[in-house]
């Protein structure tokens, strides 16, 4: 049975099929499998660190320091293979501790010392970003092996590559989606953005979540730089400037309320397709200036609010008038 | 039958001239257009295409290598040509120009090079970053004639390759000569504002009459910087020398205004010669030289910079 | 508490003691590392020193965060006044460089601004779209237009009027300094001598309640993004003339976000009510002073933003209603009790009914 | 009223309670009982010292004297989920339970049935349905909480305190925003929680609903105990008198409606489709029109309507014989129309400025931001409310959101008699408030008809409505099916009214 609570959800696969069906009838080409395995691999790191954002929403917060810790995980990566010689997946271990921990760090002060997460995590950004710097300012190549196997590994067919970070990214929403639908932990992040002080009264423990979200958030940052550290061969400090904007712009699209406790994990995974959408057909066209691709991208953005704000206000006078009659029902039932 | 094997064969031979005509596509990235220097490498591009009947697929990628990427892929998927690319970074390619290889497409970079593999891409167009700084340090070498000179730098955006070239240029280029130091360095983001609002803070830091030049990454910074040298009541170009990159028009009409003393010149028509070798590569397969060097030109008081500037200032710097 | 009309006014200055004493305190490292800081001449017709600089310097996040202010105080936030002001400068130009004049260029640009702000206002106030993602849309496709009216380019001119406005003196002084100082004041005095300050405070705290005790939230909603919008065509005509060139592209870049912190700085809460436009100017010359340090300081550029992160996390802690509240109870241990806890501080649960 | 003996052991025992503020002593030495199996109340007015006791008891204060003891044992709850772990559930009056969430979620936060490291969903719909039908209800436990109505809600909030806790229940006001059959079925599940021997502590403003339930009470009075008494042994009088220290004045139920005045206020068939049926309604000066119904009935929405919250789609208005429309609320202002709403927090204080800003709200929104009131002006109306309507409170400057419930309620109709109404709409006037301002509120009711200001009064509360209206319109279904005049209001009257099918 197809409830109303997944109705954002449906709406957000609607468009994205509605959008591809669109799409593809001004471009055949984009029908390719080589555009979905594009849409998979260049999307990854972005879906990832959109996984984290969307429980950092949920709960009604908001982390704007994941483009920053990105690019720092990578400077990280490539600074420490070419400086050691430990291998990357030990330094994979590492930069993920880093990460996570900068995470629970930024979680901790923003339950502890009460303070707005969106201060929080500029604050963060910029540290992040700065520290990215202090490690180095150019853009410094990866190159060792295990990085060339890991490229390696894609699945072929008709020319379109479906690569490991893809696969990881696939990986990640599933993860996600399970952990918060059907995990206690998960169950919490919607409780606290139901409503802080209900969730805290019915016994969730505020602290331990919030830092955990903010944790998790840092930690998918870090996976999502490890996963374009992959991506791109190199760390660079000036990389993934605005992400946490993309990120958050899909997180909204896929359906979730910025004002927390209502979204699914899915819808992210649809917003995020549905972006990649947007930028390959922008592509496609060729013919927008670079002022006019900034202008069509913000129109889109707010044509998908537009749309997704319709349908909320529809299914809300929908429930509105369910609930008058269940209200009738009931007093006649007394 | 006979006539029917010449029109044939005739049509084979015409065909890459027909494709050339009519039928080529070229998908160009563009990293944005951060700068007017940007802007007018669009320009050009656009019209150097325009002008041998290319349709060119321009993707604006906002500053940000991974939308670089993804068009570069989205190139791919849709099969053009040819692809020209201004990476904004010079690391992370390999992957996406093997793809373009097992596609067939011959890859073209504009402005930057790239660390990959040579084979994988046909030609890098691309003016000498180092070199530039190395001429302007040259050029201050020569000015001063051994009198001792303190020099502030106002870089470009921090960890960007040309800030990083050009620094590495410049003191190459004054290395060994003790009379000129670099007191002060700051990055001014490439902007006029920025760099305005850094000069300001230096002039007050060392002193107007203790900076002697000024070396900026581009001229957009050099002409903010004139004025905040003005506001202090020192004549830029004079009491202080200013030698910066680009040769943007505004940089020409300072130096003929004598606000300014040298620029080293970067031409945004990397497209001509880019497509000159692509044409030639895809008519008869070509192959150009690895990397096409635009001339790194010194402008000083010396040039006709009046009418330079009338000359520049409709390309969309 | 915030200053206001209604009711004894309770002491202006202890609102503002805090960002005060951070003010001195960033000032006080900017004399660390460069011990002229405070020397001001008169050098060719204007006064020139490091601490014109900061007021010179600090005048677009500070004509910001006077509308950012009235934003925070209803709760909402407007990301996108760095795009207005990109937009703003270059419609400026583009008046002037068509021969028309500074007053005519000027207008062009409140009005560009205007239309901005009130796009935004009727997006959160008529379509009721939450104020981030509703300014969201214009942050990413503001500068888009601004490229548009431009063509891309710098547009130069060389108006001296508008010029003026920017890079100009009045009796020595620079222009911006005054303009903010004047736009400061003359808002300040708007909201707290009229009931204006009181009714967007109530919007902030309470919408609803608001508009049932007979409040206009909805047009009082759309006035505080159009202000907020004209404050920043105000910084982009600033920014603009200040280089006598509309950059499209990097002008007032991530500006919104050091407005917004200006006024968390300023000790107002980002979840509505209760504002000081003095506290956030304040904190609008308080960032000023910390990247007055950095530049001063002659550190490698590199380092700037790790500075400029850990004094503001320091600056922020400083000020978090927690610690507040453990300095307040550690007053309190005296009889006097005072009913003064933040008006930001979220522990409702913890009062006593 | 069941006989309850004491049984040797309290189940918890708190003694020697106290909890100071600066500046007060909130409580003061104060013991409590519980027994297993008996309905506790909790009683006093505000201010007494019931919430600091309950916070104390729930670990959300540290007590700063005195000892727990649950079952023998010394206890020291740190936080609510401390307690609720020691065996104290709370279900309050608002704030339960999380709307985004289904009421299985609801009902297992926390504590949800796992397999193999995951939520068994389906295992938690299938017990959270098992054990709602324990408390008699029969719903989807897979749907949204919102789907169900108030009463529902808070019964499965109390079957989530006790499958949590088992021990104690504690339930701070929870029948304030339910009407009588829900009330009932609310009592029903006390009662069983009862039979399980729990021991249930019971906190209301509605002594009749005390005497129903309840076996003992322990009266707080300025944060002391004044007495712990069996209740079948007391009167309502008698408990009143402890509450309030003082003789509480029978009600008057002065029938002798002066001289009607002319009809100020004419409803013609306004009405919303979805919302409400058209209804008329004419009201004079002079006059308290009641209006009863049950919950949902569409009392609410009358109200509503006419004061603009809610725009009509169809009908119309007129003051004094003119036509007037009525868009939104600011309209209604501008007529001197006045609306004091249901729900106190959401739709009536602006919780953070101080009271004097929250009285001054209405009258310098109708006046426009343009003219600021006065200072003087402001203090001069603040203050002469304060006093008219005994409002206490510390300070003007305090937020309004530290006073109590009845003195923010006075605080709002302050609010609205500030802007000297023609009009004054009071939803649910006497809600959730303790009974000395309760009876205040009645006495202001009666003195502003006197004055010749019309009124329209919503309430659950018949006897209430009985004692002030002078007529008394009887809503159903959104729909009005009566009006009662003169000698027709009473109690019963307005119960067959809402009991008949027909419309009138």
């Amino acid at each position: 049975m197809i409830r109303s609570t997944h109705l954002p959800l449906l709406i957000t696969l609607a468009t994205f099929v509605l959008a591809y069906a669109l799409c593809a009838s001004a471009y055949p080409a984009m029908l390719s499998l080589r555009v979905v395995a594009n849409l998979l691999t260049d999307n990854a790191f972005l879906g990832i660190a959109a996984v984290g954002m969307t429980f950092v929403i949920l709960s009604g917060g908001i982390d704007l320091s994941i483009g920053s810790v990105i690019a720092f995980t990578g400077v990280f990566l490539a600074v420490i293979l070419r400086e050691t010689s430990i291998h990357p997946l030990a330094a994979f271990a590492l930069v993920l501790l880093l990460t996570t921990a900068f995470g629970t760090a930024m979680g901790a002060t923003i339950h502890y010392l009460e303070m707005p997460p969106f201060i929080v995590t500029l604050a963060g950004m910029f540290l992040a970003r700065g520290a990215a710097y202090v490690l180095s300012t150019e853009s410094v190549p990866i190159t060792h092996e295990f990085y060339d196997t890991l490229q390696g590994l894609y699945w072929k067919i008709d020319g379109a590559r479906f690569r490991l970070i893809g696969g990881l990214m696939v990986l990640t929403f599933i993860v996600g989606a399970l952990v918060a639908h059907r995990t206690r932990f998960g169950q919490n992040v919607y409780a606290l953005g139901g409503g802080e002080q209900a969730a805290k009264l019915m016994g969730v423990p505020v602290a331990r979540t919030t830092i955990g979200i903010y944790a998790v958030s840092g930690g998918l940052a870090g996976l999502s730089g490890i996963v374009f550290s992959l991506y791109t061969s190199a760390g660079y400090s000036l990389a993934t400037v605005g992400v946490e904007l993309d990120a958050i712009a899909a997180v909204v699209i896929g359906g979730t309320l910025l004002t927390g406790g209502y979204g699914f994990v899915a819808g992210t995974f649809f917003g995020i397709l549905i972006m990649g959408l947007i930028q390959t057909y922008i592509v496609f066209d060729g013919t927008l200036s670079s002022w006019w691709t900034k202008i069509v991208i913000g129109s889109l953005l707010f044509a998908f609010i537009l749309l997704q704000k319709g349908l909320t206000w529809a299914a809300k006078k929908r429930a509105a008038q369910a609930r008058m009659r269940t209200a009738t029902g009931s007093a006649a039932l007394s | 039958m006979k006539l029917k094997t010449t029109l044939l064969a005739s049509v084979i031979a015409l065909a890459p001239m027909a494709a050339m005509a009519a039928d080529l596509t070229i998908g160009f990235s563009q990293i944005g257009s951060e700068s007017g220097w940007r802007a007018a490498e669009t320009t050009v591009t656009k019209q150097e295409a325009e002008k041998r009947g290319i349709d060119l697929k321009f993707a604006d990628a906002q500053q940000k290598q991974e939308n670089q990427i993804k068009a570069i892929r989205s190139f791919i998927a849709q099969g053009v040509d040819a692809i020209l690319i201004a990476p904004v970074v010079a690391t992370g390619w390999d992957e996406v120009l093997e793809e373009a290889k097992d596609a067939e497409i011959p890859v073209v970079l504009l402005d930057r090079t790239v660390d990959a593999d040579e084979s994988l891409y046909l030609t890098a167009v691309t003016s000498d970053l180092v070199h530039e700084g190395e001429v302007a340090g040259q050029w201050l070498v020569d000015e001063m004639n051994g009198e001792d000179c303190r020099i502030v730098e106002l870089q470009g955006t921090t960890g960007s390759s040309p800030a990083i070239d050009r620094k590495t240029g410049f003191e190459q280029g004054i290395e060994g000569h003790d009379n000129l130091e670099i007191v002060r360095s700051q990055t001014g983001d490439f902007t006029r504002a920025q760099g305005k609002v850094v000069m300001e803070s230096f002039l007050k830091a060392e002193g107007g009459e203790n900076i002697c030049a000024l070396y900026a990454h581009n001229d957009d910074m050099a002409v903010g910087a004139i004025q905040a040298i003005k506001e202090a009541g020192l004549k830029p170009g004079e009491d202080i020398r200013i030698v910066a990159i680009d040769a943007v028009p505004d940089a020409h009409k300072a130096i003929a205004d004598g606000e300014m003393n040298a620029t080293i010149e970067l031409t945004p028509n990397m497209a001509g010669p880019a497509l000159d070798a692509l044409e030639a590569y895809l008519a008869d397969g070509t192959e150009p030289e690895k990397w096409i060097q635009t001339e790194s030109r010194l402008f000083t008081a010396d040039d006709d910079n009046m009418a330079i500037f009338n000359e520049k200032k409709d390309l969309g710097y | 508490m915030t200053s206001q009309t209604i009711g004894p006014r309770p002491s202006v200055l202890r609102r503002i003691l805090p960002q005060l004493v951070i003010l001195a305190v960033a000032l006080a490292l900017n004399v660390a590392v460069f011990p002229e800081f405070f020397q001001i001449d008169f050098r060719n017709g204007r006064l020139f020193g490091n601490l014109i600089d900061v007021l010179n310097r600090g005048a677009p996040v500070a004509l910001l965060c006077i509308g950012m202010t009235l934003v925070i105080a209803t709760k909402g936030i407007d990301l996108s006044v760095g795009a207005v002001m990109a937009i703003a400068g270059a419609v400026a130009a583009s008046v002037v460089v068509d021969g028309h004049g500074w007053g005519t260029a000027l207008l062009a640009a409140l009005a560009a601004g205007g239309l901005c702000g009130l796009w935004n206002g009727l997006l959160v106030a008529v379509l009721r779209i939450q104020p981030i993602v509703a300014t969201l849309v214009l942050m990413v496709a503001g500068r888009g237009i601004a490229q548009l009216v431009t063509e891309g380019k710098i547009l130069t001119f060389d108006n001296p009027g508008l010029i003026h406005l920017g890079a100009g003196t009045v009796a020595g002084v620079p222009t911006p300094i005054l303009i903010w100082l004047a736009l400061g004041a003359l808002v300040t005095f708007v909201v707290r001598k009229t009931a204006l300050g009181m009714l967007i405070e109530a919007i902030g705290i309470n919408e609803r309640s608001s508009r049932l005790a007979g409040i206009n939230s909805r047009v009082l909603l759309v006035c505080v993004y159009l202000v907020s919008g004209l404050c920043a065509a105000l910084a982009g005509v600033i920014v603009a003339a200040d280089i006598k060139g509309a950059d499209a592209n990097n002008a007032g870049l991530w500006l919104e976000l050091d407005a917004i912190l200006a006024v968390v700085i300023g000790g107002n809460s980002l979840l509505g009510g209760r504002f000081s436009i003095i506290a956030s100017l304040i904190g609008a010359l308080i960032i000023q002073s910390v990247n007055s340090v950095i530049l001063l300081s002659g550190l490698p550029p590199e380092f700037n933003l790790v500075i400029k992160a850990l004094l503001i996390l320091g600056i922020l802690v400083i000020q978090s209603p927690r610690i507040g509240n453990y300095i307040y109870l550690l007053k309190a241990s005296g009889p006097q009790p005072e009913p003064d806890a933040p008006a930001s501080s979220p522990t409702k649960e913890e009062t006593a009914r | 009223m069941t006989d309850t003996l004491t049984p040797d052991a309290p189940v918890l025992h708190a003694r020697g309670i106290s909890k100071f503020f600066p500046g007060t002593i909130a409580l003061d030495d104060v013991e409590l009982r519980l027994m297993p199996g008996e309905v506790h109340a909790l009683l006093g007015e505000n201010g007494a010292g019931k919430s600091t006791l309950i916070k104390c008891l729930t670990g959300a204060y540290r007590r700063d004297a005195g000892t727990m003891l649950m079952d023998g044992q010394e206890i020291h709850p740190v936080s609510t989920a401390d307690s609720q772990r020691l065996g104290i559930g709370t279900v309050y009056q608002e704030v339960n339970l999380l709307p985004n969430l289904t009421v299985a979620e609801n009902l297992f936060l926390g504590r949800q049935p796992m397999r193999g490291g995951f939520i068994a969903r389906r295992r938690m719909n299938e017990e959270a349905r098992a054990v709602l039908a324990g408390y008699g209800l029969r719903i989807d436990p897979a749907e949204p909480l919102t789907a169900y109505s108030v009463a529902i809600q808070q019964v499965i909030a109390i079957a989530r305190a006790v499958e949590m806790s088992g021990k104690v229940l504690i339930l701070d006001e929870p029948t304030a925003s339910l009407d009588h059959d829900e009330v009932q079925l609310l009592f029903d599940v006390i009662r069983q929680v009862k039979a399980r021997g729990l021991a249930v502590v019971f906190i209301t403003h509605f002594l009749d609903q005390v005497f129903a339930i309840s076996d003992r009470a322990t009266v707080l009075r300025n944060g002391r105990v004044v007495g712990e008494c069996l209740l079948a042994e007391m009167t309502q009088r008698d408990v009143v008198t402890m509450m309030l220290g003082r003789q509480l004045e029978a009600r008057t139920k002065a029938r002798d409606v002066g001289p009607a005045g002319k009809t100020l206020v004419e409803i013609d068939d306004l009405g919303k489709r979805g919302m409400m049926a058209p209804f008329s309604l004419n009201i004079r000066e002079g006059e308290v029109v009641g209006l009863a119904g049950l919950l949902g009935s569409g009392r609410t929405e009358t109200a509503n309507l006419i004061f603009g919250v809610e725009p009509a789609d169809q009908g119309r208005i007129a003051l004094r014989g003119q036509d007037i429309s009525i868009k939104n609320p600011r309209d209604a202002v501008a007529h001197r129309f006045a609306l004091c709403p249901e729900d106190r927090k959401i739709d009536g204080i602006v919780g953070d400025l101080s009271v004097r800003d929250n009285i001054i709200l209405a009258l310098q929104a109708r006046q426009g931001w343009m003219r600021p009131i006065p200072r003087a002006k402001v203090e001069e109306i603040a203050q002469s409310y304060v006093r008219a309507l005994d409002i206490r409170l510390a300070s003007l400057d305090m937020p309004i959101r530290l006073l109590s419930g009845g003195n923010q309620q006075k605080a709002l109709l302050a609010r609205w008699l500030a802007t000297n109404p023609a009009f004054l709409i009071l939803d649910e006037p006497t809600r959730g408030i303790d009974v000395g301002a309760h009876a205040e509120i009645i006495a202001l009711i009666e003195q502003l008809r006197a004055d010749g200001m019309a009124l329209l009064v919503a309430s659950s509360e018949l006897e209430e409505l009985v004692a002030y209206s002078t007529r008394v319109v009887v809503l159903r279904d959104r729909q009005q099916v009566r009006e009662l005049t003169g000698d027709q209001i009473t109690p019963d009257n307005i119960i067959n009214a809402i009991a008949t099918e027909e419309v009138a």
